[in-house]
């Protein structure tokens, strides 16, 4: 286990992309503080900013509220990395493995870009988690991201593979531009979820206005939503089971295979 | 090719900028009398704000609300900057190329956070 | 600017307004007020090569959400529900694909009003839809704006149309230029690892200075103080700010630092892009005493180069 | 202070000479026949010495190439230039790289000049702007006139000395080096939806044909005497059958000097199963017995890049294609442009036929003095693979390696299977510098005489020829090192080269004073571009016949 403790309170961003377990696993103590971290314009070492306890371990902790640090975990391919305390943006950005745990609350573009591994965060997230940076066609393309409290907007932003799971609320866009994959929002979701998804599906444990581009297609039981609610309870979150869901196709303005599929609460709801 | 008339002390420009939305209508005439506009023709309103107030309020070289000779002002900024750790530049939008070229060299040599009024 | 990066748009320059279109619409903009003279140059009463007649030659159609001054230079006025701009233009994507809404309405306006107006598009020689602040300010942001380019890549399907933003400062189109073309990025770059990096929200303006991030910060030719929200804005206070203005400004009396430099396009001379990237080169009318804004930049930038090497050396 | 290059081996087409052990001599940034005793000398033992490259079409600079960077984040994400790694000016790349880092890269793979060749004249004073930040390479821009509704205007009462005098006054006007047509009148149609497809259709505004048009500019340039003919991106370009649109240009021309830019891509027949073929090698036979046409490839390379053109249908056309995104930019009066990124596939059937077409015409035309090597940068690929294309024309076994990648449909079909040909180091030569300098009329550039323009690359002699040419020893600008091992080591600015025809073949004053009044938005006063946008002007002669 290699243990990075924070020193001090952080007002200029830190950018941390050597904080992976891919970097720091072969080194000793000593050649783990001498890596290159930048604060703002200037090129510093994580021993400028961390105590390092440990070396040699693909396992990494990382301890104090470091809502300032950025890209910790970006691109990690294996093993373990739990931030006890909060993060900054990017946190496991183009991540292809292994896990991240955070305690505390994340800023925008978490699991951006992802291609596969776990990230698992407590708290809120920021806009654009599992998303496309500005410009990209593909975002997410594979591994799972769950998050216990609320995240922002553009929330799965052309993903193409993988899980995103929200115990909270969302924020507008939920899926937006979305290509495949599956989005499982448990609390309520903004406007225009699914705007311009041409395939792929969007869960909503709650109503949401939807755009008009989405056609409503029946009332649906369908098995394989329960295997999705399965997994997202082994990964820790609670969504109600068995109901039954409206089935919304769309976007019609994009491909038009998407679906959303909304649980029925009671009947009224199809009035809204 | 600008028309430049001398008449009782005033002179015409024409063909004149707008400096003002970027609409950037380029066929103002400007009156100029002791270093005043007094008249803006082909101007909307807001142009005319731009060329008969442009004579007042100019700005003079200061460090911390003191007058300074114009190269401490200058002094005292390249102190500042280099000692950044965080720099941000922001602005842009209202001058000119020349100058946006410069400002973003600035920003390369001191790792500055570099915007303009596009993403406001 | 974001939604451009996302997909890009049809686009031209000014001139193929006022000699070809005869259906121009515009939506969260008020240029009576914003762009006064766009109108009889380019866009209303503008004679042309196909429009001999000016504004008898086109219909004009105003989106709002309320009635504004450019009402009354418009054929058609089509007021919707404050931040249903999304909507209303998803509803018109799919009346354009041929799909039709499954509803009456959308944002308090009747579908077949849209019907119409999407019927006008693709009647249309040469439309043009010109978009401004209300639409990119308001829920949705630069998403709006997408889906505005959306509707003209849809349109262009079937008939010859445009999508273009009303640009506000006089240059800021050349201060997305400049940067895209040093950078590759049109704003919001960060240079802290030696190279250029984009990321709206990470590196732009009101979001460095709403998580105080900045310790120091040069001004030029802008108004923080006056035009960006005071939970932003406040930050400059709290660091060492150098302004660069002709006049003064509530930024310059806050600054610790004040360069007075010429005014570009009134005491100096210099290019600038207009709304649809063409450049011009602005003239000067005015004399000042002060250099021209590049000068002490280039003297700031010397210094720091000195004031480096003094550092290595020691 | 000189410099004398010592123990290489000389490759100078221009003056026959072919691995000549010979010292260069350099003072005062020119070729030099003594540079005296107090000389730097430069040991190029193992290493052959060239003129400094030219290239002669890329597009680096001005409103669509910037529309191309801005686009496109994605492009520049993954790469850059960091001012940590020791250069002056940080940069992203990608294929549309941005100003800077478009001129480090020139160099470092000893490019000392460099064509931008399609602005249009509203935006000449964007180019250059830009120009102006591009560093390490003498720079100049075409300028676009094939949809010039001005020239529409006179072509349609017969005025040839107004057109003659109009595009001395625009070539003034924009500080430009010559004249390139982009689909001509298709532009102009495009303002309808509509685009040309033969070159003696009509125009729908104007009673002129894309043939009357080129004609007109092409005898225009001749009376001018400007110093490189007519540039000229045919009409019906990127689809089958365009190969009969290039044949029919050419023979138009009627043995008027003519050049023919990126001809890969009106290189396809609509024959095969797929109605989709390689005709380069009727093209190559129509180069090789027209000796008044000179070809620049436009080679495709696979992967990923950015296309960027003033033929706005072909875009749409590209854009409906592939539904990636699309920015379209039409200019009034003038022209128009269009964005769309672009992946060339290994397992596309077209895109390994628009490969193996390039190489085709590189390797089916004779005379290596009349086909140049370009890319159409970045539409064909970025600029930075012409070592890779340099190996795939000296290297048959290579070339044979890569065939056998390609989709196996399209290698069965291609003429480019039978081809052994390999170019020599000395036709490199040509095809990269010499030749490219002797069609722009750049006396000083594409040689190492006496007198000539101190702009040299030293190459390190290797039989990897991609290794070879990416990474030159040292390369020299205006006698100075600038680059050594591939890495640029001091930054340079070169001069932007324009022409100033002669004026007085008419009035046309008050028609362009009405004109702009009537169809421009830009006041006509503030439309042309003045040598203070130009901080390095070097003006090249025009050659009027006597």
């Amino acid at each position: 286990m290699i243990t990075l403790t924070l020193k001090g309170k952080l007002s200029i961003p830190l950018e941390a992309d050597s904080v992976t377990p891919d970097n720091l696993h072969d080194k000793s103590n000593h050649q783990i503080k001498e890596q290159t971290v930048y604060w703002g314009n200037k090129k510093k070492t994580i021993g400028d900013f961390f105590e390092v306890e440990g070396e040699r371990s693909d396992r990494i902790t990382v301890v104090g509220d470091c809502a300032k640090v950025k890209l910790l975990g970006h691109k990690m391919s294996f093993g373990a990395v739990h931030v006890k305390g909060n993060t900054g943006y990017n946190t496991g950005s183009y991540m292809t493995g292994g896990a991240i745990t955070i305690d505390g609350n994340t800023a925008d573009y978490l699991g951006a870009m992802m291609e596969g591994g776990l990230i698992d965060l407590k708290g809120n997230a920021g806009h654009f988690v599992g998303g496309a940076y500005k410009g990209e066609t593909a975002g997410m393309t594979g591994g799972e991201i769950i998050v216990r409290g609320n995240v922002g907007h553009e929330t799965g932003s052309f993903m193409r593979r993988g899980l995103i799971a929200v115990g909270g609320n969302a924020g507008d866009f939920t899926g937006l531009f979305m290509l495949a994959g599956t989005i499982v929002v448990l609390g309520k979701a903004g406007e225009r979820v699914g705007a311009n998804m041409s395939r792929g599906s969007i869960i909503l444990m709650n109503q949401a206005r939807l755009l008009p581009s989405f056609l409503e297609n029946g009332v649906v039981a369908t098995p394989a939503v329960e295997i999705v609610l399965g997994r997202v309870r082994e990964l820790g979150l609670a969504p109600a089971g068995g109901g039954r869901y409206v089935r919304h196709t769309g976007d019609v303005n994009a491909v038009g295979r998407g679906e959303i599929l909304m649980r029925v609460v009671n009947r009224n709801h199809l009035q809204v | 090719m600008t028309a430049v008339k001398q008449d009782e002390g005033i002179t015409v420009t024409e063909h004149v900028v707008c400096p003002f939305c970027a609409t950037l209508c380029d066929d103002l005439v400007i009156h100029v009398q002791n270093n005043q506009v007094v008249k803006v023709r082909n101007g909307c309103n807001l142009a005319r704000g731009v060329f008969e107030n442009a004579h007042k309020e100019w700005a003079t070289p200061r460090v911390n609300g003191k007058e300074v000779p114009y190269d401490s002002a200058v002094e005292e900024a390249a102190r500042i900057l280099a000692a950044s750790n965080n720099p941000l530049i922001y602005g842009l939008a209202a001058t000119d190329v020349d100058a946006q070229k410069k400002c973003i060299e600035l920003a390369d040599l001191i790792g500055a956070n570099l915007d303009n009024a596009s993403s406001v | 600017m974001v939604a451009l990066q996302l997909g890009g748009a049809p686009a031209a320059t000014l001139g193929e307004v006022k000699n070809r279109a005869d259906l121009v619409i515009f939506w969260g903009s008020n240029p009576a007020e914003s762009h006064p003279r766009h109108f009889t140059r380019y866009s209303g009463s503008a004679k042309g090569r196909m429009n001999p007649r000016g504004r008898k030659d086109r219909y004009i159609v105003l989106v709002d959400i309320r009635p504004t001054p450019s009402v009354k230079y418009a054929d058609e006025f089509i007021q919707i529900k404050p931040g249903h701009d999304y909507e209303v233009l998803t509803a018109m994507r799919m009346l354009t694909n041929g799909n039709r809404p499954d509803m009456d309405s959308v944002g308090d306006v009747a579908i077949q009003t849209l019907e119409r107006l999407v019927q006008r598009c693709k009647d249309a020689r040469l439309g043009v839809l010109f978009f401004g602040q209300g639409i990119t300010e308001t829920r949705g942001k630069h998403q709006n704006s997408m889906a505005i380019y959306q509707f003209g890549k849809d349109m262009s399907r079937h008939s010859k149309f445009l999508t273009l933003p009303m640009r506000g400062h006089y240059n800021v189109v050349g201060s997305g230029n400049t940067m895209c073309w040093q950078t590759g990025y049109p704003f919001a770059v960060n240079f802290g690892r030696g190279y250029p990096q984009f990321n709206p929200g990470e590196f732009s303006v009101v979001d460095l200075l709403k998580r105080k991030e900045p310790d120091a910060a040069l001004i030029v030719a802008a108004e923080p103080m006056d035009h960006l929200p005071y939970e932003a804005a406040r930050h400059l206070e709290n660091i060492p700010t150098i302004v660069l203005d002709p006049r003064e400004t509530l930024t310059t009396k806050m600054a610790d630092v004040v360069i007075p430099v010429k005014h570009a396009g009134v005491s100096v001379e210099g290019t600038a892009y207009r709304m649809d990237h063409i450049p011009i080169k602005m003239r000067s009318v005015l004399n000042s005493p002060w250099p021209k804004d590049d000068e002490p930049l280039s003297t700031i930038i010397a210094r720091i180069k000195a004031i480096r090497k003094e550092e290595a050396e020691t | 202070m000189g410099i004398r290059i010592v123990n290489g081996e000389v490759i100078d087409p221009a003056h026959g000479e072919d691995r000549v052990k010979r010292d260069v001599h350099i003072k005062d940034g020119k070729i030099v026949a003594d540079a005296g005793q107090d000389a730097t000398v430069i040991d190029a033992t193992g290493c052959v010495v060239m003129a400094g490259g030219v290239d002669i079409h890329t597009h680096v600079a001005g409103p669509k190439v910037n529309f191309a960077r801005l686009m496109r984040p994605e492009d520049h994400r993954y790469e850059h230039v960091s001012r940590e790694d020791g250069y002056e000016r940080s940069g992203t790349g990608g294929v549309a790289a941005t100003t800077y880092t478009t001129g480090y890269r020139y160099c470092e793979m000893g490019y000392t000049t460099i064509v931008e060749p399609a602005v249009p004249p509203l935006g000449a004073r964007h180019a250059h702007e830009e120009l102006v930040d591009i560093p390490q390479v003498d720079k100049a821009i075409f300028t676009l006139l094939g949809n010039s509704e001005i020239i529409f205007q006179y072509l349609e009462k017969g005025e040839t000395s107004k057109i003659n005098e109009y595009i001395s006054w625009i070539m003034d006007a924009t500080k430009s080096y010559s004249v390139k047509i982009v689909n001509p009148g298709g532009a102009n149609m495009w303002k309808y939806r509509a685009d040309i497809h033969d070159i003696d259709q009509k125009l729908r505004d104007f009673d002129t044909t894309p043939r009357q048009i080129i004609l007109a500019i092409a005898d225009a340039m001749a009376t001018l005497g400007l110093p490189h003919p007519l540039h000229l991106h045919c009409n019906n370009l990127g689809v089958p059958d365009s190969y009969k649109t290039a044949i029919a240009t050419a023979e138009a021309m009627e043995g008027r000097p003519l050049h023919l830019t990126h001809l890969q891509f009106s290189s396809y027949g609509a024959s095969g199963k797929r109605k989709f073929s390689s005709e380069a090698p009727r093209l190559a036979r129509m180069v090789n017995d027209n000796k008044n046409i000179t070809i620049d490839v436009g080679q495709v390379l696979f992967g990923k890049t950015t296309t960027i053109t003033a033929d706005g249908p072909f875009e749409y056309h590209l854009h409906k294609l592939t539904g990636s995104k699309w920015y379209n930019g039409d200019v009034e009066c003038e022209d128009g442009c269009g964005v769309v990124p672009y992946d060339y596939k290994r397992k596309s059937f077209v895109n390994c036929i628009q490969w193996a077409a390039g190489l085709e015409l590189f390797l089916l035309i004779d005379d290596p003095w009349r086909v140049y090597l370009t890319t159409d940068h970045p539409n064909g690929a970025p600029f930075i693979t012409y070592p890779h294309l340099i190996r795939l024309l000296m290297d048959k076994d290579f070339r044979r390696e890569q065939v056998e990648k390609i989709s196996a449909e399209a290698a069965a079909e291609i003429p480019l299977k039978v081809l052994d040909r390999e170019y020599t180091l000395y036709e490199i030569a040509i095809i990269t510098r010499s030749g490219t300098a002797r069609r722009l009329g750049l006396v000083n550039k594409g040689h190492l005489g006496v007198g000539g323009d101190a702009d040299v690359a030293v190459y390190r002699a290797s039989r990897n020829w991609e290794e070879m040419f990416a990474k030159p020893a040292w390369v020299i600008k205006d006698g100075q090192v600038v680059a050594k091992e591939g890495k640029v080591t001091r930054q340079v600015f070169g001069t932007t080269m324009y022409v100033h025809p002669a004026r007085g073949f008419a009035d046309i004053e008050k028609d362009l004073a009405d004109f702009f009044e009537s169809y421009y938005t830009v006041n006509i006063n503030n439309y042309p571009v003045g040598l203070e946008y130009l901080p390095r002007p070097e003006l090249i002669p025009c050659q009027v016949k006597a």
